[in-house]
């Protein structure tokens, strides 16, 4: 789960990690008393999920409290990564004297916790770290201590902070640390942390992304916050609400399989021998007939899709229950464009036997599958 | 000779009353597993399929000299069940569970390493080792046929399928190890290798990989260095949509991209022979085993 | 920090550990209305810091409200544990079928949190463990990895449950380790755990003692409960606003020392040469000659003195500030009654040359000195 | 020879630019103790009575070479500078702040015990060894003269009367050891005993108990059970008030009611020469010594 950035700054500011002077906004007239508020030149910024909504025109600044109403009308008109922008958090412009990044994600060879920091933080964190990795400064957690002040303390200084910023930076690394210790988090980061020329330390920006294994533990998160505003057609509605993995692509040729890896795998062979998938569809483990038939029954809604491959490899999944799936599926919703079956494993020959009585025909490996059905759809075209 | 599973493995089913946990007993029963005992807090005394279950790990491993686990418990209590295991000292806890915690994960792997034990998973279909008739997973058996090339996987049915086609091929399986599909997870492929490498019945090593992370990568780092079996590899997502990415501090992190391409070249750089397609794996085993 | 009996039940409900339905009172009427409201036979159980409340008649039955009003009014009329009675909790009556004891505490030699539980709780706990010591289940916390489920599992199954009460119990078990390890807990006590002739098992009291040094942790409790209403006399309230250790006894010797130890040893050196000590007045380390003076000043307020010891051993605290601190409190307070001075350690020549000057006479050793105040104030009888 | 602290300790002061920290640390130069660097987060660059102040304890460890710590931190603030210094492997670590939170102490023994590192303290007045004219801790130096009788105490200034007796009675000391006061402290009296046991300058222990706890029973009932040295015993609170209890609990586990008599006479039962005052620790030694 993906929270705003004004979501995420309030719960960072509940951890003392001190954020910009501002508030939300959902009009332009809010946007303006927000600025009025303020009593400064503000930054209106797009609270989307998007990185990079900068380029994309999403933060604006403002001298006054009405061209900040200005800008809020034009960003909130925007969509970004095309999403609808739903509010703008407006906040006091700061006088930038250092950019600094900071960020806790998890590694995941090291199986641990890591912080990152960095002195030269903004945008270009990620060209850095190719450039210049020796300015990156990373910390693993220790999985059963925890983060300690003292290594806070020495990564403030690897940073190359002294004296009084040195005592400050640790506590906003120790900070940081407990928010994503606290939220579960997959990513915290605050990107840019910025050196004002007054000499203040304030978290510009702000990302929380809580794991989503462990929402169950943050009742408070799932019930008082709204989820990522994804917006869906009704197909991928459809498939979330079924719990099945479905993305849409530019190809015609509809690839039904179970499990991530096996459609993906699918989708290569496809390519492979020239054709090109209209859909990653993964039923995952110990799909029913009931499921099978719901998964080509929403593949069958995109238009592009001008051929069926359906490639089942039984394990938990039975291979009979498939069938019956696939025999639901032709009687129910006609299933009238070339259907290529593959289907081994569990089960295998009463699958089979389903297969055969009701006059459907399958193919014992993957490659001959997608040969066949690339083939086919070149034939329809 | 195998990997983690030999034929003195005695399995306790973490979960067995469970639906999952009932069907995959059967399964594994079926197979040859020696599967001794089943837990299943509250209704020790009962049975499932003829395994006596207990109320903990403690009681059943007592009574059957039980030597590993495997875990068919929901994700919330899934790092208990593990912890409970690894305090018994089951090797291996293979944990099937999908969807941990990422820190619950990170707990568990790291307390199991401080008592050399080894997790497989947690979202792993499991261990198998043919030879000796154990599986230790939900895969289907039949698909893995004895012989002596190692083969790991991050991902479920994309296993059965390069197995399936290996037995096609001709060419058995020391042991096949799902490393498992969920962020953190206790075994690596890097591990994987350095297992493998201590096997006397393992004479070459498939890897299957997927998009994503940066684990192939430093698998293929591990190789470079000097690797002594002929390694085989599959990469499945070449032609997968770029996936959604976390913020700085994954690439950060990686210092990868994480796509098939970038996996293939480092893996093909190290010596590693790279399938295009996953029939092609047997092809490309049969000459490395020459 | 103790908490009330109802306070620390509003704690134990938020962590999941059922209580009996009640409420807290006030005065006999409102005692009467929540009788009321519970609509059954209830316990009226005085709210105070004291072990064996039962026993002074602290708690009550009533069958009907007007009952239960009137055991409000004589419970909140008592003094007990010679503290007065502010409140009363009126909780319905439970169906006792068993009782249980559960608690965690620290063990000090182990230097871990242990987890306690006996399948006979109540008030013959202490007795059990000492006569049927197997009957005593013990489980210590690996301190950096917690508590886990299987262990509160291993323990209930110790303690004699299986089948649904165990899973009952077991999270029981963990709930009462989340409020320990939660509110840094140097106790924290559920006895008896009552098992009802309807199955349930409910928390029949509840004890939480919060560890004092780590109340800075626990904002919530100490801005928001009134802390432990101790009666304190003003010589009492005044050596505590000023730090001191500061105990009143029955003799006529004030023993004013620097660490508790050594105070201690005074108190007993005092008793071994047949003196009785009035107060123990532990000065601390480092006392200056403003604390030194308050300290004389302070223990000379209690009327059954009639002489003074004071017992220096400088360490951190130097014997010259010791020094003017008493002839300060000789010149400012008088100090007439009978004083004897023993003080070695730092700055030993400066102080001695500080009382010479002023004409107050000291000693070398305790043990004289302790001689000689008991002589002195038998002189004085 | 000695215990813990010997000619070669090198010691970092950590928190020496409080007002503590500073007094002592020119107390301890002053006695002779060598304090090579101290610490103060935000303060690198400075010095206290010369001694150089670094931001972490690595830095001052790297450029002096340093072994042991001593800690003036305030309490909130003291388990984290402890953890610090087990980090960069100083022992020992003295913890002279008193009122640590008790998980804190919790924490901090048992990640130095995984390292083997002795925590002293918290709340306590340090360590210190006569001969080597080396104190680590607050303790006026010159009631310690060098002699090879071992002393630990839980008390502070009670400790320096008993050696302050001794040296007065012409008795040396070895290593005296500040057990500490708080309720959890990294070296308990039996642990000090084994350490007295294995130094070859030492020939009696002397432990100063109080009431409260069992710390002086469990220590009794390791002597019961074979000591090579002599050991003397005084324990304070004869005379004081029962204390308060802590709930059923705490009876329950010390199995002890903690007064100065069931101390003293498991302490004699064990064949512990116990003394009635304090002055008289001096005439059993003699006695135990001849």
């Amino acid at each position: 789960m993906k929270l705003l950035e004004f979501e995420a700054k309030d719960i960072f500011r509940a951890f003392n990690l001190p954020t910009p002077l501002g508030n939300v906004a959902k009009t332009p007239e809010e946007a303006k008393t927000r600025a009025r508020e303020i009593g400064k030149p503000v930054a209106v910024k797009a609270q989307v999920f998007a990185g990079k909504r900068g380029k994309a025109g999403g933060i604006k600044f403002a001298n006054t409290p009405d061209e900040a109403g200005n800008a809020a009308r034009e960003i909130l008109a925007m969509r970004i990564n095309d999403l609808p922008v739903e509010a703008v958090l407006v906040e006091e412009k700061l006088d930038i004297q250092q950019e600094i990044y900071l960020g806790i994600t998890v590694d995941r060879t090291e199986r641990k916790y890591v912080v990152i920091g960095s002195s030269a933080g903004g945008m270009s964190i990620e060209e850095l770290a190719v450039r210049s990795p020796e300015k990156i400064v990373k910390m693993y957690v220790d999985p059963l201590l925890g983060f300690q002040t003292y290594e806070a303390r020495e990564m403030a200084i690897a940073m190359g902070f002294r004296g009084k910023m040195l005592n400050t930076l640790t506590s906003m690394i120790l900070s940081l640390w407990s928010v994503a210790d606290s939220y579960d988090a997959e990513l915290t980061e605050i990107n840019p942390l910025i050196l004002t020329k007054e000499g203040r330390l304030l978290a510009a920006d702000a990302r929380l992304n809580v794991d989503d294994s462990a929402l169950y533990r943050h009742k408070k998160l799932t019930d008082g916050l709204r989820r990522e505003p994804v917006e869906q057609n009704a197909r991928e509605k459809l498939a979330a609400e079924h719990d099945m993995a479905y993305v849409e692509l530019d190809g015609d040729i509809a690839c039904i399989c179970n499990g991530a890896g096996l459609t993906m795998a699918t989708l290569d062979a496809v390519a492979l021998h020239g054709g090109k998938a209209s859909t990653f569809l993964d039923l995952g483990g110990g799909a029913d007939a009931e499921r099978v038939k719901k998964g080509i029954e929403i593949a069958l809604m995109y238009p592009k899709v001008k051929a069926v491959l359906v490639n089942i490899m039984g394990g938990i999944t039975r291979c009979d229950e498939v069938a019956k799936g696939i025999v639901a599926a032709r009687e129910e919703k006609g299933l009238s464009i070339p259907t290529v079956i593959r289907m081994v494993g569990t089960n295998e020959e009463q699958g089979q036997e389903i297969l055969s009585k009701a006059g459907i025909p399958f193919l014992k490996t993957m490659e001959e599958a997608a040969e066949r059905v690339v083939q086919l759809t070149k034939e329809v075209s | 000779m195998a990997v983690l599973v030999d034929k003195k493995t005695r399995v306790i089913v973490q979960g067995i009353t469970g639906s999952q946990g009932t069907f995959h007993t059967a399964s594994m029963l079926k197979y040859g597993t020696k599967v001794v005992a089943g837990t299943s807090p509250g209704k020790g005394g009962t049975d499932v399929n003829g395994v006596p279950v207990y109320d903990t790990v403690r009681e059943a491993k007592r009574e059957h000299d039980a030597t590993a686990s495997i875990i068919f418990i929901p994700a919330a209590y899934a790092a208990d069940a593990a912890l409970e295991a690894i305090s018994e000292g089951l090797n291996p806890v293979v944990v099937i569970t999908e969807h941990l915690p990422v820190k619950d994960e990170i707990r568990v792997i790291h307390v199991a390493a401080q008592k050399g034990i080894t997790i497989i998973g947690p979202n792993t279909p499991g261990i198998i080792t043919p030879i000796v008739k154990q599986k230790v997973g939900i895969m289907p058996g039949h698909v893995f046929s004895p012989g002596n090339v190692g083969l790991m996987s991050r991902s479920g049915t994309l296993t059965y399928e390069i197995a399936a086609g290996m037995t096609l091929a001709g060419i058995g399986i020391s042991t096949a190890i799902g490393l498992g599909g969920d962020p953190c997870v206790g075994l690596t492929p890097t591990e994987g290798l350095k297992l493998f490498r201590n096997d006397k019945a393992t004479r070459a090593v498939v890897l299957v990989g997927e998009i994503g992370g940066d684990a192939e990568e430093r698998a293929a780092s591990f190789v470079s260095k000097g690797f002594d079996l002929p390694v085989v590899a599959f990469i499945a997502g070449r032609t997968a949509p770029p996936g959604k990415r976390m913020g700085h501090a994954g690439a950060i992190i990686s210092g990868s991209t994480g796509t098939a391409e970038a996996k293939i070249k480092a893996l093909k750089d190290a010596g590693v022979a790279v399938a295009e397609r996953p029939s092609q794996v047997a092809e490309l085993l049969r000459k490395a085993l020459k």
